[in-house]
C-alpha cells in the first residue's frame, strides 16, 4: 500500500502535517504577501531581523500541501541567515530541502521563493526609510 | 486504520459479483465476437446478454446500445459523431457552462473546426434555465448537450423539459448521464434523449468500459473507425470482459436502485446537516433537493482543498475537492465559478460523495474529524485573519 | 471434444498470471489515478509501472507511451492525431493497400475532410517496395502508415527502412504493430517509427487495452478529449486493471520472446509444408520468411473459406478466413485482392495463427482432418467440375 | 457453451453437413446457374421435370454455410412439386424451412431462389423450343 499524500515526499509530508513557525508575528521587521485568491495560494511571510540577521520568521498560508510545506521549510531555511544569504535562498534549494516536489506543484516553491524576497524588500525599504 | 471511501462519483470499486463474472472471458471464453466459430459465438453470446441489460436498466431497445471505452468516449462520440453526421444541417451546438471536461473539451475542438458553441450560464445551485435553451436555438443548432447531473455538485438538471425544446426544434440532444445511470432512476423515453452517456466504473462496474445510447435514427458519424463492429457505429474488438461487467452491473443498480436511493439519500442529509452544525462558515453547493442521493459537496471558507484532502486522507478518509480530473491542476472547478462562488471558495470546496460500502458511523467519522482538521487550517489561513 | 485454438491473430486468451495481476485493481486497489489520496496513487502507482514494461518491450522511454482502449483507438488517434496537428504543412498521407481496417478506414474518414491519401500496393508477397514510398511523398505529405506486420498474411515489412525515407523527408512515419508487439523483437529506436500501435488482447493481455508509443516531440492533436489524463494525450478514466494486464503481459512477452519465435516458427513450417503435401491445389499466400512465426495462410482452390471454417469448428478447430473482423461480410479480403489473387482464391483462404498453448499434436490434428473435409467440399464445387 | 457453427440454426448445421442432393445430373431437363467469384458464391442446380413434375434435382454450390444449406434446401422443397408450385417459392420459404438464417446470409437464400428460378427458365425455354 501506498502511503497517504503520496504525491509528496515524506519530508513533505512532515512539514505539511507539522508546519514549523506557523502564525503571526507582532511588529515584524519584513513582511512579504504574494499569491491571490485565483491561484489557489496565499502565503504571508514575517520576518524579525537583528543586526542584518533573520532571527525569527513566521508564515501563514492558505493553499495545497506543497504550499504550506514549502512555506514552512522556508521559514526554517532563512532562519540565523544574515540577508545576503536569506536572497540567495532559491525555490531550488527549499524543493531540494523537502526531497522533491511532483512537477505540477513546483510553483508552489516559487511562491515560496517570492514571498522571502518580498519579506526582505519590505525590511530593506522599511530600514531604508528609517 | 479502516479506510473509510467517500469518493465514489469519481470511481467505484467493481462489485465482486461483476468482477467473478467477467473472469471466464479473460481466459476460457475469451473469443472474439466476430469470429463465427464456438469460441467466437460465446464472447458475442455475453456481449448481447450485456446489451439487453444496459438496455433495460435505462428503457431502450438492445440494438440502441453502443459499447465504449468509457464515458469520455460515450460524450466525444456523441458530439464529434452527430456534429460531423449533421454539418450540412447546420454548425451550432449549445451545451452547459457546467459540463464534464469530457464533453467541455470535445466542444472546444469542435469549435476549432468550424463549430460554434453556446455555453449556457446556470442559476446558483447548477440549474439551467429552460428559457435559455430556448433562446439560444438558431436556424443552425444541431444539438444540444446538458449533462443529466453533474458530478461536483450533483444538481440534477430538468433534463425532460429540455429535450422537449430540442425536438420540438427539431435539434438533437444528448445527456451525459455518467453521474446518474445506475444511481437513479432513468428511462430514455421518459427523458425523452435522442444520446446518452454512461460509464461502468461509476456504478461498480470495470473502468474502461461504458455505452452510449443512441436512439434508432440519429444519424451519427463513427468516432473510431475500422473493423465495422458494433453494427458499424463503433470498431475495435469488443472488451468482452469489461461489456459483461458493465451488463451485470446494470442488471444489480436496476435491482437495488431504490433502496440505495433512500438510504444514501437519509446518509447524504445526514452529512450535510453535520457538517452545517458543527464547522462554522460552511456553504452547501448545489441545490439542496434537485441532487444527487449520494453528493455532498461543501465549500469551508478561508481554508483550501487540497489540504484538507490530504489532512482526511492521513485519518483514512478518501474525498476529493472539484473532481478527480482537476485535481492535481491549479484552475478552480469551472462548475463552482459558474454558480458564482468566489476563487476562494471554489479552491474550499469539498465533495464527499457516498456508495454502496457508506454506512452511517462513516458519516460520523467524517463529522468526527473534519472540524479539527478545519480549524488546525483556519489558525494558518491569512484569508481569516484578514476577515477578522 | 479437446478444442484447439489457431487464431490467435483474432485475439489470445489473457494468461492465467496477467488476470490475476489485475484483479486487487477491480476491488481492493480500485481508486482513480487522479485523486490525490492513497488510493488514487496506488492505482497510479501500478498504471506508472505498467508503463515502464511496456516502454521496455519496445524499447521506448515512459513517457513516449500512451494507453489506449485498443489497437483500434492507438490507429485512430496516431492517424486522425497527427494529420489534424499538421494541417497547415499538408494534407497528404501515405498508406499501403494491405493495413488493417483500423488505418484504412481512419484514411477514409480523412479523405471526407480535405486530405488526400495514395494507398501503396504490394508485390505478390505483400511487401511494399521502398521505391514507392518514395515516389509517392510530395511537399503536401504529413504521415506514413505502413504496418509492420500483416494480420493476414503475417508479412513483415522493411519498417526501418521506410521509416528512414519519412525521416529524410521530414514526413512522420506510423507504424501498425498490433501483430508484432510481444511476437517478434522490436524496437522503436531501431525501426525509426514516430508513432507505433499495439494492442494488449494480441499478446495475451485483456481485450479493450492498447497503447500508442508517440515519440518525444511529435505533434498530435488529441482524439478523446476530456479530464487530460496520460499527460493531456488521452482523456478518460485510466483502465488500471486493463493497464496493469497489459504491463504484465509486455513483461512476459519480452522475456519469452525468443524461444517462443524459435518454437513457433518450426511448428509453422511444419503446418505449411503439411499443407501443400497433403492437399492439392493449395498456395501459400505472404511472404516464405519475412513472415511472422505464428501465422499460416494458404488458398485452398475450389472451396470456399467459411465453409471451411465450419467444418472445422465441428472437429473442433478454430481459425479463419481473412481476419475476423471481415468475416460476416461478403468482401474477399483485400489484402489477398492486393496481393493479386482472384476473387475465388480470395474466399477459398484459411488462416491459421499459433500461439503459446498450440502443440506438434494440433499441428498433426489439422493435417488429418483438413483432408477430408477439403475433398468433401471439392464434391460439392461447381469450380472444380468447370476446371476438369 | 455455445454450439460449433452458433451463429447457424440447427436445420442450417444439419443441411451443411449432410446436404441433400447434391452432385452433377446427367441431361438435366433444366440447369440454373448463378452467383460469381466476386460475391464468394456460386450456385448450379439441375432438375428432371416429367409431366410438369420436378421429378429429381441436384447442386453444386462454391459459398458458405449458409449457401450450401439453402441450395440443399431447395432441392428438397422442389421434389414432387408442379412447375407452378416451385415457381411460388420464395426466398422466404427456403429461410423458414431451415429456421431463420442471420441478417448477413440473406442473400444466399435470394441466390438459391434464383438458382430455382434460373434452372425453371431453362427448363421453360427447352421445352419450348422442343
Ligand atoms: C459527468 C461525467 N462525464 C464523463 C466522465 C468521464 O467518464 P470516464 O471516466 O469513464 O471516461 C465522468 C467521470 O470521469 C463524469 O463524472
Ligand atoms: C493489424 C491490426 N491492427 C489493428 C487491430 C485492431 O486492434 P483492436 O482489436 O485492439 O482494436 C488489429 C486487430 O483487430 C490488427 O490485427
Amino acid at each position: 500500500m501506498t502511503n497517504a499524500g503520496a504525491i509528496y515526499s515524506e519530508k513533505v509530508m512532515d512539514h505539511f502535517r507539522n508546519p514549523r513557525n506557523v502564525g503571526d508575528m507582532e511588529n515584524p521587521d519584513g513582511v512579504g504577501h504574494v499569491g491571490n485568491p485565483t491561484c489557489g495560494d496565499i502565503m504571508e511571510l514575517y520576518i524579525r531581523v537583528k543586526d542584518n540577521i533573520i532571527t525569527d520568521a513566521k508564515f501563514k498560508t492558505f493553499g495545497c500541501g506543497a504550499a504550506i510545506a514549502t512555506s514552512s521549510m522556508v521559514t526554517e531555511l532563512v532562519m540565523g541567515k544574515t540577508i545576503e544569504e536569506a536572497l540567495e535562498i532559491s525555490n531550488k534549494a527549499v524543493v531540494e530541502a523537502l526531497d522533491g516536489l511532483p512537477a505540477v506543484k513546483m510553483h508552489c516553491s516559487v511562491l515560496a521563493e517570492e514571498a522571502l524576497k518580498s519579506a526582505i524588500d519590505d525590511y530593506l525599504s522599511k530600514s531604508a526609510k528609517r | 486504520m479502516k479506510r473509510i471511501y467517500m469518493d465514489y462519483a469519481a470511481t467505484t470499486p467493481a462489485r465482486p459479483e461483476v468482477v467473478q463474472a467477467m473472469l471466464p472471458y479473460f481466459t476460457e471464453a475469451f473469443g472474439n465476437p466476430s469470429s463465427i466459430y464456438s469460441y467466437g459465438q460465446e464472447a458475442k453470446a455475453a456481449v448481447d446478454q450485456a446489451r439487453t441489460r444496459v438496455a433495460n436498466l435505462i428503457g431502450a431497445r438492445e440494438e440502441e446500445i453502443v459499447f465504449t471505452s468509457g464515458g469520455t468516449e460515450a460524450d466525444n462520440t456523441a458530439l464529434v459523431g452527430v456534429a460531423l453526421a449533421n454539418e450540412s444541417k447546420g454548425n451550432h451546438i449549445i451545451t452547459s457552462a457546467i459540463e464534464h471536461h469530457a464533453v467541455i473539451e470535445t466542444c472546444e475542438f469542435l469549435e476549432k473546426r468550424g463549430f460554434t458553441a453556446t455555453h449556457l450560464k446556470v442559476d446558483k445551485y447548477g440549474l439551467v434555465d429552460p428559457d435559455d435553451v430556448r433562446k439560444a436555438i438558431t436556424s443552425k443548432t444541431v444539438l444540444i448537450s446538458v449533462m443529466h447531473a453533474n458530478n461536483e455538485i450533483g444538481t440534477i438538471q430538468p433534463i425532460a423539459e429540455l429535450a422537449r425544446i430540442a425536438r420540438e426544434a427539431g435539434v438533437y440532444f444528448h445527456t451525459d448521464a455518467v453521474q446518474t445511470t445506475g444511481h437513479i432512476p432513468l428511462d430514455v423515453n421518459q427523458l425523452g434523449v435522442d444520446l446518452l452517456s454512461m460509464s461502468a466504473h461509476k456504478f461498480h462496474g470495470p473502468k474502461g468500459v461504458g455505452a452510449l445510447y443512441i436512439k434508432k435514427g440519429t444519424p451519427l458519424t463513427p468516432f473510431l473507425h475500422g473493423g465495422g463492429q458494433e453494427k458499424r457505429r463503433r470498431s475495435g474488438t469488443e472488451n468482452v470482459p469489461g461489456i459483461v461487467g458493465l451488463g451485470l452491473a446494470a442488471e444489480l443498480a436496476r435491482l437495488e436502485m431504490d433502496g440505495e436511493v433512500r438510504r444514501l439519500t437519509g446518509l447524504r442529509d445526514r452529512l450535510i446537516a453535520g457538517l452545517m452544525e458543527r464547522i462554522d462558515h460552511v456553504r452547501l453547493n448545489g441545490h439542496a433537493t434537485k441532487r444527487l442521493p449520494n453528493n455532498v459537496n461543501v465549500s469551508v471558507e478561508y481554508v483550501e482543498g487540497e489540504s484538507m484532502i490530504l489532512n482526511l486522507d492521513l485519518e483514512g478518509i478518501c474525498a476529493s475537492t472539484g473532481s478527480a480530473c482537476s485535481s492535481g491542476s491549479l484552475e478552480p472547478s469551472h462548475v463552482l465559478l459558474a454558480c458564482g462562488l468566489l476563487h476562494e471558495q471554489a479552491h474550499g470546496s469539498l465533495r464527499f460523495s457516498l456508495g454502496k460500502w457508506t454506512e452511517e458511523g462513516d458519516i460520523n467519522r467524517v463529522l468526527d474529524v473534519l472540524p479539527g482538521i478545519v480549524s488546525k487550517l483556519r489558525a494558518m489561513s491569512p484569508l481569516l485573519k484578514s476577515k477578522k
